[in-house]
């Protein structure tokens, strides 16, 4: 069986090009998420993104705020306690970004008829709101009728609404812990990555542990991505940062906030990318970057039993620089 | 006996929650509310997020996130967004969800998705200030068996119409609702800064139910962009007792109340 | 938070009724399946079930045999390589039970659809087959248009089908391991379970184990019922008997045998009932019935490594006696 | 070289399977045909059950289900249907299915649900004879890229047209698919006790497209209720070679094919 892992700047030249439909996992505004996946997009200067995910997340927000996006459908836009996410405000605001909304709900409902290829999905939620009525992606169209079309039950002669399913090109999944062959395993709510990973046409995943494949059967229940869906497997600890990793790392107070304050402006966002994207290339300077005391901190929280029964089948840095040798990519 | 004005509202909105219920909350003061209550009045009433979080109550403080650390660390059960807001929200099982609003309008419908120059045009341009989105909750607007709206009380924010209707209240009033075939009830209270309003139960305009110790109906229409009325018997909230607000306090480790 | 559980004659008599719409988990013909509550059911004399199942079980077989049921709704009638169901061809053959046909995905989308309460469920499959065009319910309807009704796709204008949601008043589902409370886990496929749990208005649990809610503390991505769905939870070890239980006990070859042999007369199924329902009351004397040679060869599998990480919660019978007592129905 | 007539048919259903392929096989000689090939010229295919039971092999012999112990005990990721007749096999990801038949026809239609005494009659009651139904061979007739059924070669089970279409092969063919917009291609081919059916690319009516070493191209028609067409290029099937039996022998380690 293949070994699949890969390096994050090689994942990003191979798998993403310009105006691509993608999208993210978690997808949620401070838990499990692609962030440094979608920082090396913007180092690698992609543009014209049309991005699905479930939620804004520090990596919509950055996307936004560099410009590496034009289009975002989501149900949310905000970081959650966290606030505003600035750099989404900036461009959906100043019409650069065309943001279409849904609601929780129905970005997963929309993975999971894109998963079954399902022509539509019936709708009892989004009805009978702006979120029917009105569309960025077709301005001119109100009350719209094409977004969220009627449909009628076939057993009841009820109208009901049907959602367009979504099927992203490429779909960047961050998991807890991944073999090398691509079963994965999450802690802390799946959110939509179940369904988004049967939704996309190719699956990467960004994994905080690779372990060995023995954790996959002592555990086949916990594994709710199996190899067959992933094409290239990313090993990159605290890759969710500054967001956090049930079970691994809480999110980063100090910069979830700066983060945002600096992709408040265009200046800010420069800053960001020098600092925070264009800065480092290996996995240790990343954690330099960090920083320490941040990891410390971060790492200080009350989930991390959650992990403990897997610590044995981690493996080491060591092993994983020998196991990337030994991948097909290399 | 001392309390904040936020203090008031947490207090008053964690009352709508009865013994047995099963609660969604949103983050924030919403969630500070609802555990309060867990807490206080209701042990056997469960409390879930929208990410399929079970069986957890927050440590360490307000969590960040429905779906953060300090919210997972002593969860039972960990699912995802299509079983809590699918399985348990859109079908109708969940009791009682708790959204916050940026502005609402006196049929209750809820706009969290942006204020616009001019949001009666029929072009949908860029907002003038875009806010968060539904999140889940348009999908708890449609699905909960009743709805419980936060939110402060500023003229600004309590419009004849709402500039985007993000998560349904009852629309255009009256029966409204069954056009859409919405398994939940529609919100049964909207809990301000300054006191409670509830729907009429035949033209489901939102009125004033009662107010809080430290206001009054005046402040509360003056604060109001429509012609707010009164229900016949309309009252007084009652005040936070000393055991609610040492419950409420303990159960905001993190002091967020104070804060804000 | 409570304690439910009970009694499984309790639990019967309870939660089931004549007429009910009724249905079981896994509702696998040689695996997962609440076969035990079902000879209580038959026991208790139950008549008039509408039976909603993903597949045939033993369950299915011995309702079909001892006229506990008149209507299924099913996607396959066997035993896989255990053979044809006797009881149900007997009962199917002479118009005794009306069998109405679906395939696995659409009774599992039939379940997910109700969980959702969705008015219908769009079908790619089980359309323009007979699985449309004829139903048992309907028999003079052909082709029948009211079964698996067109739908038409309002963004493409193509016509699909709509499949009706299922949503039976109980459904007894087989687990591994629950809690007092009703968190349950897994182990092995969880064939339509996860979606069954929400589409019933009621369920109970009949779980191999009773263990502590610490294990469901340390694996809570595992918990795939949260107690919150939960009305009582039996606690039987080697409910799902003949059938296997991955993890614990294998499927017993020779009784499958014998049980199908002895459900294909009445003769037989008097034979069935007089010696495998009526002729026990406890947990003990249900475990005599089987044999201790039996239950060491069922033991003997290649499986029960899955079930080492959570033996440490498991509670003894001294335990179960105990807590049952602490029930909220003692 | 010795072989049995099963043998035969699982070698040659075994070399359906390309190296890569998703596939889902069904209990009994399907899932023997099916680690055959992935244990001798198909190392990448991959194998599923209808269950989500992924990255297994058999253990202590053939599976009594496809989702008992004996499929269970070394897999990487156990799922649910959803999952795997939908998600993977309805919506065409599914490269190769394997399903078995009580009765086929011309089209490559497939009944396992039941036989009539008039299957012709409006009125629809009870089966002569009942069979298993479909369990998830419809899905995967609808939604695998390729279909391969395997059925004895008997004239009671080779009918103009079948009692009960469970399975859609080609309906009437030619294009006959197209109107329900199935994602998968249909059935391949029909292996047999003695040859192997393909469809008539325009037609798709099934043609021989070759026979067993130890029968013919007379044995075949003659076990066949419709006039069975031969295709052009009809051949000899090539026998198992020493190395196809010894893994096949291996991989049916309870014997199932010496029995049957």
């Amino acid at each position: 069986m293949p070994n699949k892992l890969i390096a994050l700047q090689e994942a990003v030249s191979r798998y993403t090009r310009d105006g691509m439909v993608y999208s993210s996992g978690g997808g949620l505004p401070v838990g499990s998420e692609s962030v440094v996946f979608g920082k090396e997009m913007v180092r690698q200067g992609r543009k014209g993104i049309h991005y699905l995910t479930h939620c804004c997340s520090q990596q919509v927000n950055l996307f936004c705020a560099a410009g590496v996006c034009d289009r975002v459908e989501a149900a949310f836009s905000g970081l959650e306690v966290y606030g505003f996410a600035n750099g989404v405000r900036r461009a959906v605001e100043s019409g650069r970004v065309l943001w279409e909304d849904w609601s929780n709900l129905s970005m997963t409902l929309r993975f999971l008829g894109g998963a079954l290829r399902w022509p539509f999905v019936p709708a009892t939620v989004n009805i009978g709101s702006d979120n029917q009525w009105r569309s960025a992606f077709k301005p001119d169209e109100y009350p719209c009728k094409s977004k969220i079309p009627d449909v009628t039950d076939p057993f009841t002669g009820k109208v009901y609404g049907a959602l367009p399913v979504a099927r992203p090109e490429l779909a960047v999944i961050h998991v807890t812990m991944s073999d090398v062959e691509g079963n994965a395993i999450f802690l802390g709510t799946e959110w939509s990555r179940f369904e988004l990973a049967r939704a996309a046409d190719k699956v990467i995943l960004q994994a905080d542990f690779i372990v060995d494949t023995d954790c996959m059967r002592q555990y086949p229940n916990l594994v709710r991505i199996p190899d067959l869906l992933v094409e290239a497997v990313i090993p990159w600890q605290f890759g969710a940062w500054p967001q956090c990793s049930v079970g691994v790392y809480d999110s980063d107070e100090d910069h979830m906030r700066a983060m945002n304050k600096m992709l408040g402006t265009d200046e800010g966002t420069r800053e960001f990318r020098a600092k925070y994207i264009d800065s480092w290339h290996t996995h240790e300077e990343y954690l330099a970057l960090i920083g320490k005391v941040a990891i410390e901190k971060i790492m200080n929280n009350a989930t991390t039993h959650l992990m403990d029964p897997y610590r044995k089948w981690v493996k080491s840095d060591e092993e994983i620089k020998k196991l990337m040798k030994e991948s097909k990519f290399s | 006996m001392e309390f904040t004005r936020q203090e008031m509202m947490a207090v008053a909105t964690g009352r709508e929650i009865r013994d047995g219920d099963l609660c969604i909350f949103g983050v924030g003061l919403s969630m500070l509310a609802g555990y309060f209550a867990l807490a206080y009045h209701a042990p056997n009433a469960k409390a879930m997020t929208e990410g399929g979080v079970y069986g957890s109550t927050p440590v360490g403080g307000l969590p960040w996130g429905i779906e953060d650390n300090r919210i997972s660390a002593n969860a039972t059960c960990f699912t995802g967004a299509l079983d809590a807001l699918g399985f348990l929200v859109a079908s109708g099982r969940c009791d009682l969800g708790i959204i916050g609003a940026a502005q609402v309008d006196k049929f209750g419908n809820v706009n969290t998705t942006g204020f616009w120059e001019d949001p009666t045009s029929p072009h949908f341009g860029p907002p003038k200030t875009r806010l968060t989105g539904s999140g889940g909750a348009n999908d708890i607007a449609c699905g909960c068996k009743r709805v419980v709206i936060m939110l402060a009380h500023e003229k600004k924010r309590f419009a004849e119409k709402v500039d985007y209707i993000t998560s349904p209240g009852y629309l255009d009033g009256g029966n409204a609702r069954e056009k859409y075939h919405f398994v939940g009830g529609g919100p049964v209270a909207i809990v301000t800064t300054l006191g409670i309003l509830r729907p009429d139960p035949v033209t489901k305009e939102m009125l004033i139910d009662s107010y809080f110790p430290f206001s009054s109906v005046e402040e509360m229409k003056a604060n109001t962009a429509w012609d707010l009325k009164v229900s016949p018997g309309v009252k007084v909230t009652p005040e936070p007792t000393a055991e609610e607000l040492k419950v409420l306090r303990a159960v905001d480790v993190t002091n967020v109340l104070k804060r804000t």
